[in-house]
This record gives C-alpha cells, structure tokens and sequence, in this order.
C-alpha cells in the first residue's frame, strides 16, 4: 500500500525531505520505521532514538506500536514546543 | 469555542476585549497569552514556528472541547501563530470564560498546559550562529500529570 | 506595579494591550477580568461597591508587593472600580507579568484570592425589592489556605 | 482619648452612620466594642456576633483582641466581597 509520510522540525531536516510517498506492507509504525531506518544512513540517523520522536496517525497522535490498517498519513517529529 | 491558527500578527487587547465584551453572562474572564522574550543583550534574533497543518487545528480544538467538558466554562479562545517572529511579538494567547474564577484560571492553565506538549507546533530559534530547535522540557511533560 | 482604584469605567482591551506591550522582556502573561453577570431574566439591577477609601490603595499594594516577592515576576497592574456599576459592567482586572507562565498565573490567582477577602470592598446587589449586600464564601476565605 | 470609628457596608446601615468621634478609655478593641454596645440597642444589634465583622486599627487589618495604645482610627466592617 502507500503512505503518505511527513516530516516535521529537526526529523524533516535529518531526513532532508517534508514528505514521501511510501510503498510498503508494514503493519504497525514500529515495522515502518524499521524499514525506513534500512533505506539510508539518513533516516537511521533520524529514527536513531524514537522515544525521542512522536508518531501521528492520520492526524491524530498515536504510538509507535499502532497497527497501519487503513492509515493514509503518518507523521514523524519531536516533542511538540507550541505555546 | 474560537480557534485560530494564523501567520499573521494578532491584536491582543482588541481579541481580548472582543472576547470579554461577548461573554457579559460569564463572571470571570482569564487570558494567557504567550511572548517571544526581548531580552536586551540576549543572542535571540528570531524565531521560527512550524506546525502540521492538517492537524494543527484539529488538536487545539481537541484540547479545547476538553476543556469545555471539564469545567463549567462559557466560551474558550485559542490563537496560535506560526512562521517568523521576532523578540517581543505574542506567539499565542487563550482566553477562557466562566462564572466563578476557580473555573476560568484552571481551564486556562490546562489549555496551555495541553497546548505545549500536544499540539503540533515546534521553535527554533535563530541567533547569529543559525537555528536550534527548542527542546521540550521534562517539567511541561509532567505539567500534564496534573490533570 | 500599577494600581488604580477608581469609581469610572476602564478599558479593558486597552489597558491589557499595555501591560503585555509594555513587558515583552516577560514570556508570559496573565489577565483575570471580573463582570457583573448580565443574566437574561435575573432580577439583578445594578450592583454598588463601597470601599474604605483610606485604606483600598494600601491593602492592595501589600498584597501586591506580596505577590511580587512570592513569585518571579516582572510585574503587576490591580484595577477596582467602586460605586454603581450595571450587569455586564467590569468590576476589576489584575495582570500579571512573568518569564515563566506557572509563576504568572500563579500569583494572579494569589492576587485574586486576596482581592476578594482582604481588600475593603463590599458589593452590594439591587433588585427591585431593593439592596442585599453580598455575603463573604467560607470557599473564598478557604482559598487562602492555598497560599 | 478621642479616636475616630468608621463604619462600612451593613455595619455602616445599622448604627445609622459611617463615622463618628468616640472619646474613650478602652485599651483593646475588644472593650471599645462593649463601650459601645452599652449605649444604644443600634450598637448592640450592629455588635450582637463579633466573629461575624472585621476591624481594621489605622487602617491595617487587625483582630479583637489588639490594643488601642497610639490608635487613632479604628474601621468595623462585615468580611469584605472585592473582586
């Protein structure tokens, strides 16, 4: 299936990219940030430590153990900093 | 329940009038509203938000309904700026109406508590030797024990 | 610190847009508003407040000043009316300036806790049965225990 | 001595007026209070339930209990409602 992948703050800026679109079977977010972290040495770096990062499921903010059935959109960033 | 989530300056003591001016039912109006510190001889030359616009929105009004359910409140406030800010511009502020004070301040002490950590916004700030996102901090996590 | 204890009306907007703009070496800033409740249907015609004339300016700068030492603030503005005032009129607002937003809502809610027990004010309520002067709340004199 | 008495809100309504000059040789404010509860039913009624009023000893907030020595204006008050 594909996803839409997002990048947000220093995740966008490791990665280098806002947004992909990703071809893949992951069932959960922690099989998709698996994959990921094989493609490149930039996205290893980026997911080097995920409880540094934060996972958003269609908008809505998740965990990184969440299945992907009938997800369109995952976002990928820090810790929020709003305020 | 207003939210607002814009690049453009907003006007804090019209918004804030406007606000308290519609709610003449509600005994106790608060309001928070949040500064990009100009501090004279500090390296801050500016500050840079991102957020994720698709959810941007739906979160702060997320937060916002949470509070409506919680406290006996009359009307709840929130703008959120993004982009370029430079020291002394409001980032944000959240106004809150209620008829007893007790409800105003703790709802809007939990707007802003929720708004740090839970909605998708991110600093980074600018000085002569280029950006640095802000990190989150351990005691605005724990600030949501509190609720 | 600004404190004004005056019988006219005041401009809330105005006087908010003021205090944040005046303290933008501050990141956080918080306003407390309180309204004489316009509520469709109640009896309520007009509210007076009387005050002790010789003592209201002191009492509210000892709880200022109090304030001021308690928490880490940049500053504090208290504005009381007394006299006649009409449902939907503001009674009062405090503002308080800090460079972290627990110590800003902190002390407007020590402010405001204070104001309400220890500051030489009495309202008191008109209907067309005629006046009722407000009675004290054991919450409000229990609030203080806060602090 | 001759010591100036304020009075405000009910209290003010019930002995009829908000100020008056006392001459008096209390030492507390606890024997100004039964000077004049002793002179007219109007001070009586005001006075009948002292936990029920403040007072306030040039014009810092006090208790029943205090002295009078160097006073000069002395504010009954029912607990007041700002805010």
């Amino acid at each position: 299936m594909a996803i839409t992948v997002l990048y947000f703050a220093w995740v966008r800026e490791r990665i280098g990219l806002p947004r992909e679109t990703v071809e893949t079977e992951a069932t959960s977010v922690a099989e998709l940030v698996a994959e990921l972290r094989a493609r490149e040495e930039r996205y290893a770096v980026a997911f080097t430590d995920i409880s540094a990062l934060r996972v958003a499921l269609d908008q809505e903010l998740s965990d990184f153990d969440a299945g992907l059935e009938g997800v369109r959109e995952v976002a990928f960033f820090p810790p929020m900093t709003g305020g | 329940m207003r939210i607002v989530v814009q690049e453009a300056p907003f006007d804090f003591g019209a918004e804030a009038q406007a606000f308290a001016s519609g709610h003449t039912d509600m005994g106790a109006i608060v309001t928070f509203t949040g500064v990009v510190r100009d501090i004279a001889g500090d390296r801050l030359e500016r500050m840079v938000i991102e957020h994720y616009p698709g959810m941007t929105q739906k979160a702060l009004e997320g937060i916002a309904e949470e509070a409506l359910s919680r406290w006996n409140l009359g009307d709840v406030l929130v703008i959120h700026r993004y982009g370029d800010l430079r020291p002394g511009d409001m980032i944000m502020m959240v106004a809150t109406a209620a008829p007893h004070r007790k409800d105003a301040f703790e709802a809007a002490e939990y707007l802003m508590d929720y708004l740090k950590s839970r909605a998708p916004f991110w600093k980074q700030e600018f000085t002569s030797d280029g950006g640095q996102w802000v990190a989150s901090k351990d005691e605005d996590e724990d600030a949501l024990g509190r609720w």
